[in-house]
């Protein structure tokens, strides 16, 4: 659909606003959007954010550096893992130190975990948007094996809080290696299952596609990134850009979509689970073993600078800033999340599309709201 | 044509998403072969030996623990859950005064499970357990004194 | 790089340009010069406002831009700093790059930057009767924050 | 006497009840027809809840509700106790009469459309001889009763929800009646049991071959719609609308709109069965020979009935939802063309009686 063009002849029509969240199902949490509507179409979005934002930045500047690591799980917390390696590769860049390759195996390892995790995850609460309830257990039940491995290994399900500077918390499992392998063809088994299922449903298409539409003009202009920009043709993958861990090991492909539509995105989404799986699959046979932590002081204090350090979440380009003024606390830490540049490109996306499409565009931006209040 | 076939595509694509939901639905109903739920308080609870519940202070049989008081895990805490009272009480053996616990004092409902006290610890004293039935009716009673009454540090931890 | 960097100099005389010890090139720039340099920049390939950072220095505040190029993968950070702790403003880069939309508006909400000719300048984050702009270093809140 | 056929069980009970008390007896044995609706309509309802939780439960690698009696069949009862027992809330600033006239209409509409359905030879409140399009007619005051309370509400959401159901319950009504009119052209008769009596030899769904089943389809797919169930679930909407029409409807109310849902599931199960599928009538009258055979025309009644709600639930559980535009365009491009040309066919197939 284009266009909805009303003709209300003599009638009298009137704009209203709806408030959409911050209790509500399509809005993952408590985002709030109020929308301005013509009848079912929405003519204006403004985001009202801030009900979950727990200023997390702020509490950053007065905790020590490993401090910091347990905070930025409650921010995207659906890739958990991947935020935790994000500040502990910063503080490793800063501090110029170099981490065994048995660590950085590790890292990439869970942060693919995670990152698949999170996919499935999105994909269950994207049928659930769009009315098929039924992809929602089948993607938790998928998602269920990566929460046990986590749990095994990392002791939490959710919040791993595994990465530390210089390391990580525990070693790998004893199970760890025959678990994962026991979830890769599994995985690789039912995907295809998700494709009849959801993929290639006649409602399912007519719902996505030419919806939401976000040029890679614009996608570039509202800073997306992440899958959001990889359906509108832009190459942003950092892991492509600027490997980190045991990412320049791997040889894997970045998904690019250009017609910059809901599909894309969710194509995108669904065939990156299959690379990550690539990923793991290269590095699961032959972990090496040196060490699960690099010598670092029990106090960490940062030279004094500037520091950013870009990965790529589940969701995109998470940026972690800090400044340091030598101190052992930060003297200022940001966090530049994907989820609130991608709200952004949804103010423009939703105009003139009915209210279900907004839902349906919301969801494949793939909002963690925690990630964008912070 | 293109009419038709449209429409015949589409029945066949809601078709092939009906074969997988029919596939899962009748060998559960028959043989609950794919059904996932486990029924919790009648089939255990599978719980990984690393899973992070709560903290808790180890204690042997002799109602003795290993935390010295040094206080590195209430350093080490993020967010202030571990709050340790102590006191300086006279060693009669050697005659020089120790730092003796009090009251080790853990804030449930505060934990954020991070690990960064039981990395603190140098003498193991605290430790994870698997325990997740943490809910109560009252917030207070998720601060937990971690040391049993009256019990006292284990001998040669010190050194 | 080079070729920006010597053209942000003649243009911009006052601009600042550090390139030693520092992760990106660092240009700093006055806050009269702030928009025409941003959209130099953006005009010299630097499309992807990656983030806007508000900055409280203590004396002045400041907002930390990160810009990427996404054709070289190149990055440059702009950073600005306002003496006026009372009545900050700035530019808007809404025009260049409509990222900045939300971004100043959390810059805004946190540190009090007013930014002129913002299409919604109002309070992002926190409730709209919020008093204060608690990510600068001298707000605090005796019963909420603890300090250790 | 209105009701004068002699193998209406229903009828005979009023007869018998006037000849010996008169009036008054007449009176009775109305309010006992009625009674014993109510509670069909109750049990039904709440067995078909249970039904459908169980069911998805299944599809969806769950269990269900299982704690509950026997294999959780106390659940619903348990839940409605619960919703008996719940404070009523609204909103402060509702329509109070279109709010509370809603479940009304929606309720006897569902009631009502039970009535004219055989359960089994004989086993009908009122054989009426339009009966196919008195349940259509009646139907669509159910969705007056939608509109009210998404009206009433004062709730946006619920009047979007109101709205859209409006839209898509009349669009609907066009492709079920050209549907059941495929089938009245081979039945010759609007009556319920006429039409089952047509199909001794021959179900319609077979006897009508091509264009019976493309009229099926359409049928099917316009039920569904009609009862408000995925993929066409569009007034309650929930990732959109939160619950759409009855948002601001609790306890009893809530609980009245959902029966009512599933009641009209039952009824557009009932009639495509009836249509279809020959009713009460045996799979090639393999139960002719046995005794009661009232009872054995309910048993294959309700398998049939079981087997439609089961599909419709098949539906609600695998598809996506559609979109608004998308729905209209479906009916007014698909679905109407279709069952007109359809209908022709149909025509042309009884005038040369190439029918099986």
């Amino acid at each position: 659909m284009d266009t909805v063009t009303l003709n209300t002849g003599d009638l009298k029509s009137q704009e209203y606003f709806l408030n959409m969240g911050p209790q509500h199902p399509a809005t993952h949490g408590v985002l709030r959007l109020i929308l301005t509507m013509d009848g079912e179409v929405v003519k204006n979005i403004e985001p009202d954010l801030g009900f979950i934002h727990r200023s997390i930045e702020k509490q950053c500047e007065y905790e020590g550096y490993k401090q910091i690591i347990h905070l930025t799980d409650r921010m995207d917390y659906l890739s958990a893992h991947i935020n935790n390696e994000a500040v502990a590769l910063a503080i490793e860049q800063a501090l110029e130190i170099e981490v065994p390759e048995r660590v950085k195996v590790i890292r990439t390892i869970m942060g693919e975990l995670t990152r698949i995790a999170s996919h499935l995850l999105w994909w269950g609460v994207m049928g659930m948007d769009v009315g098929a309830l039924t992809t929602f257990m089948y993607a938790f039940r998928d998602r269920e094996m990566i929460n046990d491995i986590m749990e095994e290994t990392c002791g939490a399900r959710l919040t791993m809080s595994y990465s530390t500077p210089g390391g990580v918390m525990f070693d790998l499992h004893p199970n760890f290696v025959k678990r994962v392998k026991e979830f890769i063809p599994h995985l690789r088994s039912v995907i295809p299952k998700y494709d009849e299922l959801l993929t290639g449903n006649v409602i399912f298409q007519k719902r996505m596609k030419g919806i939401g539409i976000l040029s890679y003009e614009d996608a570039i202009s509202h800073g997306a990134s992440g899958p959001v920009a990889r359906g509108s043709g832009v190459s942003c993958d950092r892991r492509k850009i600027a490997p980190y861990s045991a990412l320049d090991k791997v040889d894997f492909k970045e998904i690019i979509y250009t017609e910059g539509d809901n599909l894309a995105r969710y194509n995108v989404r669904m065939k990156e689970m299959l690379e990550s799986l690539n990923i793991i699959e290269q590095l699961i046979d032959n972990i090496p073993d040196d060490g699960i932590q690099a010598k670092t002081k029990a106090l960490i204090k940062l030279p004094k600078g500037e520091f950013l350090q870009r990965v790529e979440t589940a969701r995109g380009d998470l940026g972690v800033y800090i400044v340091s003024d030598g101190k052992k606390n930060p003297y200022r830490v940001k966090f530049r999340s994907p989820g609130f540049s991608n709200l952004n490109a949804l103010i423009e996306m939703g105009k003139g599309h009915l209210i279900a499409d907004v839902v349906a565009i919301m969801s494949t931006l793939d909002f963690v709201v925690p990630d964008i209040d912070r | 044509m293109s009419y038709i076939g449209n429409i015949l595509g589409g029945i066949k694509t809601l078709l092939t998403g009906m074969k997988v939901t029919g596939g899962y639905f009748f060998p559960s109903v028959i043989g609950r072969k794919y059904t996932i739920t486990r029924q919790y308080p009648d089939e255990p609870a599978i719980v990984a030996d690393r899973f992070k519940g709560e903290v808790v202070m180890w204690h042997n049989e002799n109602n003795e623990h290993r935390c010295t008081g040094c206080q590195a895990c209430e350093i080490a805490c993020p967010n202030g859950s571990i709050e340790i009272i102590w006191d300086r009480v006279l060693n009669e053996e050697t005659g020089k005064k120790v730092k003796v616990i009090d009251q080790h004092i853990y804030h449930l409902g505060m934990c954020t499970m991070c690990n960064l006290c039981i990395q603190a610890c140098p003498t193991n004293a605290i430790m994870w357990s698997t325990n997740f039935h943490n809910s109560t009716y009252d917030r207070s009673q998720l601060t937990k004194v971690l040391n049993k009454p009256g019990s006292k540090l284990m001998a040669g931890v010190e050194e | 790089m080079e070729n920006l960097i010597n053209k942000i100099q003649s243009k911009f005389p006052e601009a600042t340009i550090e390139t030693e010890g520092v992760q990106f090139p660092v240009i700093n720039v006055s806050p009269a010069d702030y928009y025409p340099l941003m959209e130099a920049v953006r005009e010299a390939g630097f499309d992807y406002l990656f983030s806007m950072t508000g900055m409280d220095w203590g004396k002045e505040l400041g907002v930390t831009n990160h810009l990427e190029n996404t054709k070289t993968r190149e990055m440059i950070v702009v950073k600005v700093k306002l003496e006026d702790r009372e009545n900050p403003e700035l530019e808007t880069l809404e025009n260049i790059w409509k990222t900045a939309h939300l971004h100043e508006r959390e810059i805004y909400d946190l540190f009090g930057i007013n930014f002129k000719g913002h299409s919604v300048m109002k309070r992002l984050l926190l409730p709209d009767d919020w008093e204060g702009y608690p990510m600068r270093k001298d707000w605090m809140d005796e019963t909420k924050m603890i300090i250790r | 006497m209105i009701l004068t056929n002699t193998t209406n069980y229903f009828a005979q009970l009023i007869d018998y009840l006037f000849e010996q008390m008169g009036l008054g007896g007449q009176i009775l044995g109305y309010v006992i027809v009625a009674a014993i609706y109510l509670t069909f309509f109750a049990v039904a309802g709440l067995l078909l809840v249970y039904v459908e939780r169980r069911v998805a439960a299944f599809f969806q690698l769950r269990l269900g509700p299982n704690r509950v009696g026997p294999w959780g069949l106390l659940q619903t009862i348990a839940d409605a106790l619960k919703l008996l027992a719940k404070e009523i809330t609204g909103t402060e600033r509702k329509d109070k009469l279109l709010y509370h006239a809603a479940y009304f209409l929606v309720i006897p509409a569902a009631l009502i459309g039970l009535s004219v359905i055989p359960f089994s030879n004989g086993v009908q409140a009122y054989d009426l001889n339009i009966g196919v399009f008195f349940i259509s007619a009646v139907s669509s005051v159910g969705v007056l009763g939608i509109l009210f309370g998404g009206w009433g509400s004062n709730n946006k959401y619920s009047l979007i929800g109101g709205m859209r159901s409006g839209l898509q319950m009349i669009s609907y009504e066009l492709s079920a009646g050209l549907a059941i009119l495929t089938i009245i052209l081979m039945a010759g008769s609007l009556q319920m049991s006429e039409i089952i009596n047509q199909q001794k030899d021959l179900w319609f769904i077979v006897k009508g071959h091509i264009p019976a089943l493309i009229a099926f389809v359409i049928f099917v797919i316009a039920g569904t719609a009609e009862s408000n169930r995925t993929p066409f679930d569009l007034p309650e909407g929930e990732a959109e609308l939160g619950a759409g029409f009855h948002s601001e409807y609790s306890g009893m109310g809530f609980a009245y709109f959902f029966l009512a849902e599933f009641i009209n599931m039952f009824i557009i199960s009932a009639v495509a069965v009836t249509l279809f599928f020959g009713g009460w009538l045996a799979p090639f009258g393999i139960t002719d020979s046995l005794p009661w055979q009232p009872l054995w025309g309910a048993v294959w009644f309700f398998v049939k009935v079981s087997g439609m709600i089961f599909l419709l639930m098949w539906f609600r559980w695998t598809f996506p939802r559609l979109r608004i535009d998308q729905l209209l365009t479906l009916e007014w491009k698909y679905l109407l063309p279709v069952g007109l040309l359809n209908i022709v066919l149909m025509a042309i197939l009884v005038y040369y009686n190439i029918i099986l």
